[in-house]
């Protein structure tokens, strides 16, 4: 079992800064975006983090791919925490966790032609030596990647408005198998297309995950996409998580109070079904996350909650 | 500077005392501001006068042209652009773009030149030499500086024109004015106090900023009118060589700006609940 | 695309027209000119436009024909204002990029720097600027150049910031890609249309603010013809002589108008959202 | 069975643009009767917003025109007479939200006083009367501390907040009809639970009709009696609620809710998908649009566009070729 870990997230937080002031600026206060959250990934399995906005979901993600400073914490990949790398050995460890990005659009170079997008991981490595591919082998490896996810090889000299949402995701798939990683990390891959598109590319990441053995860290705010893709879903909540919980048993089962409140609230496409359903409404809204807070972070809209929730923090068990 | 300058020998001496050629250039700086904060320019290198009350006496001149210029282009540019932008057609896009860029290609000087040769025959329109102040008539000041005024404002009415325009049709897309829409509002209201109110903010800024190149304008059109007012007192201590007369220019300059910057902020704010109650951090 | 963004780039066509025609002025007055421009005549002073004189423009107060004042007054406006725009344009944005791209306390530094700078009127700036440089004609360059680099460090820093925040930045950090990478191979290449843009209206400002130097007597020094110093010159007898003062104002406006029209027509193909406005 | 309350009869709207004539909305016709809550379906670019802005002429034009069909609202076309007597209908007959309450409000005014418009102009009442109406609309909708919020701002109230109060100023006139475009997409699904649960009892106590525009079925599954499926500007497919669930007809409607994940699925199956993604609506292949994504296509799909075919009960009619009787039809 040991052997299988290849991730352990430890109290990773990150606090940003809130700063005031036009000529001095000075810091009034902390935005905890992520406060204390660990978890682990195992070798092949698909984890979901959910939440809704604001919760800290692509934080974390962020942090773990090295794109954001934790702010304390430790990220183990492989059993290497990752901030203690030399820039030289981070460098060679990202080869193995790349990410897959919610917006199509952003997410390529308007003036980069697709096949070029598809290689630029593998020429950067390449030209480093720390992988050996020749020009003509990664243009070979571009085409099967295409072919791979779906897109013609021909379409390597389009540029990226040439392209539907659709496809646009499937390209940012091709770049993330482009250096062959352990570890993929899809920020809200599927949320930003349509119902009948989402479908698309959730089998494919399905199929690739089959095929080549993937472990995925699944970023979404739609319990029902997470619960098809994942085997374990996280379930996160200002900062903090609320629940850990295996997929299967998750709609059964919820223990939480805000895990129970977030899947009545998922609408079901079966309306006999949904008129029986009894809704959890929560009142109010999110609390700002850089509000200083003791206790429990649900407490004020939780239905349960009772004196010990306001002076300590629940421990997850 | 040297031989020319109108001062006795003592007063070279206590001048370069005062300036302190042994001591290093921050020094001297810091040296300059301090007396500044105290109201003590310093003295002119030409004539020996205090610079302050000269810099002063002048100031108001160049202010007042700044001000109706600034008035004469919001009042020529903002009706334009709303005019435009509910006026709108491929043909009156071109003619209003053209204009606009036409406005902008004019150099003031050469509009204050036409105007001149166009009106000089009309008594009391065109100030030459017989500068009236608004204390002692302000008809007569007034109409005196509206041609001056005018051919500094214009190209910042062109700009103001587009901004207005531009700014006009964007907010007519927003989904707030389709809400208004939508509740069964009269177009007029629409127009009015849900497009306008929003479209003017951005023609706040623009000419907030824009202020500071009506004042440029002032100095060279005060050239051209021969108006007694700080842009010829820059202007003839750049001639001259006149560095304290200059550094004091530049920092009052500098401080009216900072004030011009402050009351665009502060009407930004009037305007913009957003501003407002955000306490200020922008 | 098609017609419609044909039609939009009428207006850049118009100025590129304006400006080939200009260009075109400047060839000619290289090998002929219709009279020697700084060839003083007192036999013909202040003599208004007239094709039999051959003065198309007239002559100025010393007798110099105006037209071919205004032809060698061409390549000294377009050289200024070149030198002057690629000077600010060079400097602005290295230190634009710099401080967008690096962020933290660079970025506030150099931008405090541009603010103050910019807030400061141009025209004053360029001409305290030629005050403490001397009336020489490669410090108008210096003079309007300063006044370029916090408007060019505005554009390229604002550019460089909104680029940074899409996704494709962060994908080529994942991919390995150094800081120098990601700047030279996904930043730079797409902030050179707005920086065309700022270029094309930098240029028309040029011209607009070397004409004014020169016409304070900052600028170009006479003899030496340039439409500013010609307008200065022609001031004591415009009233008499209006042609010493229309047509060398109408070489400015007509050249300032094309860059205008060149710049304004460039942004509508680089902004998509004017594109559906305009 | 209640009166017919809306009709619309082949409603076409085209946008013209650099491409050429888009039609957006293309011959679609559906009725809504009173206290009915009528779902329109598709996906982004289908034109269920266009049809939603059509009904009361919000259609910017141009580039937009409404080139043909009937807007027939308790009988008296919407269509014909000029924009004035439609803008008395908006916001007091028929009343409207959108889809992102984050810009739908105006930034400047504070939101009693966009309340208050309303009233004043279809009630005719008084500003003070309108304003402590608006107060008073607050609280019902569930806004805590009412009075004093009606004076604050909408940058000072969070997006489910906002969309309340889009709630309040649509209801404040008592309207026959609520339309609401996409009124949760950019909400968090706790807070849509909040304002579906509030749309929900407004519509059961108000007898107030609701057109409901959405692409997500989960939410028309609870909410909806009848539903519209809209594909590249046509309807495709009509039916209640139950029956389009239980017994999807269209190609398009059944490989839509086969696509879509199921937090109740418990087994997990692979999900269906459609090939191919929804069509250009300014270069459309002739017959069928949905022809080139269909697992059932038949030769004539690609030549001719199939006709409304009613089955059974209304509103269940369908928009394909396998039902349709005449040529080619399999039934």
């Amino acid at each position: 079992m040991k052997d299988d870990l290849l991730l352990d997230v430890r109290d990773l937080k990150v606090h940003f800064p809130i700063e005031k002031g036009i000529l001095v600026r000075r810091r009034v206060g902390w935005l905890k975006a992520v406060d204390g959250v660990s978890f682990s990934v195992n070798r092949g399995e698909a984890v979901g983090l959910v939440g809704e906005s604001g919760c800290g979901k692509s934080t974390t993600a962020m942090a773990i791919a090295q794109l954001q400073k934790p702010s304390s914490g430790q990220i183990l990949f492989e059993g290497k925490d990752l901030a203690s790398l030399s820039p030289k050995e981070l460098y060679e460890a990202r080869k193995d966790f790349q990410l897959v990005f919610q917006d199509p659009y952003s997410s390529l170079n308007p003036r980069i032609m697709a096949g070029d997008i598809i290689a630029e991981p593998l020429r950067i490595y390449a030209r480093r030596g720390s992988i050996t591919l020749g020009e003509a082998e990664i243009r070979a490896k571009t085409a099967s990647l295409m072919e791979r996810v779906g897109l013609l090889p021909s379409f390597a000299q389009r540029y990226p408005h040439e392209f539907s949402g659709g496809q646009r995701q499937r390209i940012g798939i091709a770049r993330a198998l482009a250096l062959e990683p352990k570890l993929i990390i899809a920020d809200e891959p599927v949320s930003a297309l349509d119902v009948s598109i989402q479908s698309q590319i959730l089998n494919l990441m399905k199929d690739i995950q089959d095929e080549f053995g993937l472990t995925f860290l699944f970023i979404a705010h739609n319990l029902a996409v997470v619960e098809y893709f994942c085997s374990r879903i996280i379930v996160m909540y200002l900062g903090t998580i609320a629940e850990i919980a295996d997929s299967s048993v998750m709609y059964e089962n919820p223990l939480h109070p805000y895990t129970k409140a977030l899947l009545s609230a998922v609408p079901i496409p079966d309306p006999p079904k949904e008129r029986l359903r009894k809704r959890i409404i929560l009142k109010g809204d999110v609390p700002s996350p850089a509000k200083e807070r003791t206790g429990c972070p649900f407490r004020e809209r939780c239905s349960y909650a009772f004196e010990r929730c306001a002076t300590s923090r629940p421990t997850l068990i | 500077m040297g031989t020319q300058v109108e001062a006795t020998p003592e007063q070279m001496e206590e001048l370069k005392r005062l300036f302190g050629e042994d001591k290093p250039i921050p020094v001297l700086y810091i040296e300059w501001l301090g007396r500044v904060v105290q109201g003590d320019f310093g003295f002119s290198l030409r004539t020996s006068r205090p610079i302050l009350p000269d810099i002063l006496q002048r100031l108001p001149l160049s202010i007042e042209i700044t001000l109706f210029a600034l008035v004469l282009a919001l009042a020529l540019g903002i009706p334009l652009g709303i005019a435009a932008a509910l006026k709108q057609n491929p043909l009156t896009d071109i003619v209003i773009r053209i204009t606009g860029l036409l406005g902008l290609s004019l150099p003031q000087f050469w509009l204050a030149s036409l105007m001149v040769i166009a009106f000089s025959g009309v008594q009391g329109w065109i100030p030459m030499g017989n500068y009236i102040s608004f204390a002692a008539d302000p008809i007569k000041n007034l109409k005196m500086l509206f041609f001056p005024s005018l051919a500094i404002g214009t190209g910042l009415a062109a700009v103001i024109m587009r901004y207005t325009r531009n700014s006009m049709l964007e907010v007519m897309q927003q989904d707030y004015v389709r809400t208004a829409k939508a509740k069964g509002l009269k177009k007029r209201v629409v127009v009015i106090r849900h497009a306008l109110r929003n479209a003017i903010l951005p023609v706040i800024t623009v000419a907030g900023f824009n202020t500071g190149y009506l004042l440029g304008g002032a100095i060279v059109i005060e050239e051209v009118f021969a108006l007694p007012g700080m842009g010829r007192l820059a202007l003839y201590a750049i001639y001259q060589r006149d560095y304290p007369v200059i550094q004091g220019i530049v920092l009052l300059i500098a401080a009216m700006f900072v004030l011009v910057n402050l009351v665009t902020d502060l009407i930004y704010a009037a305007v913009d609940p957003r501003i407002r109650l955000d306490e200020g951090g922008r | 695309m098609g017609a419609a963004r044909l039609k939009k780039n009428i207006i850049a066509l118009a100025g590129v027209g304006i400006i080939s025609f200009y260009l075109l002025i400047i060839l000619v007055s290289l090998f002929w000119l219709p009279f020697d421009p700084v060839a003083m005549d007192t036999l013909h002073l202040l003599e208004p436009p007239s094709i039999k004189t051959g003065h198309l423009f007239g002559t100025d107060e010393f007798g110099r024909d105006i037209l071919s004042r205004i032809m060698q007054g061409c390549s000294v406006s377009l050289i200024i204002s070149l030198g002057a725009t690629l000077l600010g344009a060079v400097i602005g944005t290295l230190m634009g990029i710099w401080a967008g791209f690096l962020g933290g306390k660079w970025d506030h530094l150099i931008m405090r720097v541009a603010d103050i700078l910019f807030s400061f009127p141009s025209l004053l700036l360029a001409i305290f600027v030629m005050g403490i440089l001397g009336e020489k004609t490669y410090n108008v360059i210096f003079a309007i150049g300063i006044v370029y680099i916090p408007q060019f460090a505005r554009v390229s820093r604002g550019a460089i910031l909104t680029l940074k925040g899409n996704e494709f930045v962060k994908a080529a950090f994942s991919s390995g890609a150094s800081k120098t990478y990601v700047l030279f191979r996904h930043l730079v290449p797409n902030i050179m249309m707005p920086l065309i843009v700022q270029v094309s209206l930098s240029l028309s400002v040029a011209i607009l603010l070397e004409s004014a130097l020169s016409f304070l007597g900052m600028g170009i020094q006479p003899p030496y013809p340039s439409w500013g110093n010609m307008l200065s010159g022609a001031r004591k007898f415009m009233l008499l002589a209006p042609w010493t003062a229309i047509y060398p104002g109408l070489a400015i406006v007509f050249l300032v108008l094309g860059f205008n029209l060149l710049g304004d027509g460039l942004r509508d193909l680089l902004d998509p959202r004017l594109r559906n406005v305009k | 069975m209640e009166e017919i309350l809306l009709e619309v009869n082949n409603l076409r709207t085209v946008f013209d643009t650099e491409y050429g004539t888009v039609k957006a909305v293309d011959d679609i016709s559906f009725t809504l009767r009173k206290g009915e809550v009528l779902g329109l379906v598709g996906e982004s670019g289908c034109g269920k917003s266009v049809t939603n802005l059509s009904l009361l002429r919000l259609i910017p034009e141009p580039p937009g025109r409404i080139s043909g069909g009937r807007i027939l609202f308790k009988g008296k076309d919407l269509l014909v007479g000029d924009e004035e007597e439609v803008r008395l209908v908006r916001g007091g007959s028929i009343a409207m939200i959108f889809q992102d309450p984050m810009t739908s409000l105006n930034p400047l005014l504070k939101i009693s006083l966009q309340i208050a418009e309303a009233l004043q102009l279809h009630r005719g009442m008084g500003r003070k009367e309108a304003l402590a109406k608006a107060a008073e609309l607050l609280k019902a909708i569930g806004i805590p501390d009412a009075e004093a919020r009606a004076n604050d701002y909408p940058h000072q109230f969070s997006g489910g907040m906002r969309q309340r109060v889009m709630i309040a100023m649509a209801i404040s006139c008592n309207p026959d009809i609520l339309i609401a475009d996409e009124p949760t997409t950019a909400l968090d699904v706790t807070i849509q639970a909040q304002i579906l649960e509030l749309i929900k009892s407004l519509s059961g106590e108000n007898t107030m009709s609701v057109i409901m525009i959405t692409h997500d079925l989960g939410v028309v599954a609870g909410i909806c009696d009848t539903i519209c499926v809209m594909y590249a500007g046509k309807i495709v497919e009509k039916a209640s609620v139950d029956d389009l669930f239980a017994q999807p007809l269209h190609p398009y409607t059944k490989g839509l809710l086969d696509s879509i994940p199921r937090i109740d699925a418990g087994s997990r199956k692979r999900l269906y998908s459609i090939p191919g993604s929804p069509p250009n609506l300014a270069s459309l292949p002739p017959g069928c649009p949905f022809r080139p994504r269909c697992d059932k296509a038949m030769e004539i799909c690609g030549r001719e566009m199939p006709p409304e075919t009613s089955l059974g009960d209304a509103p269940r009619s369908v928009r394909c070729w396998l039902y349709a009787s005449g040529e080619g039809g399999l039934e």
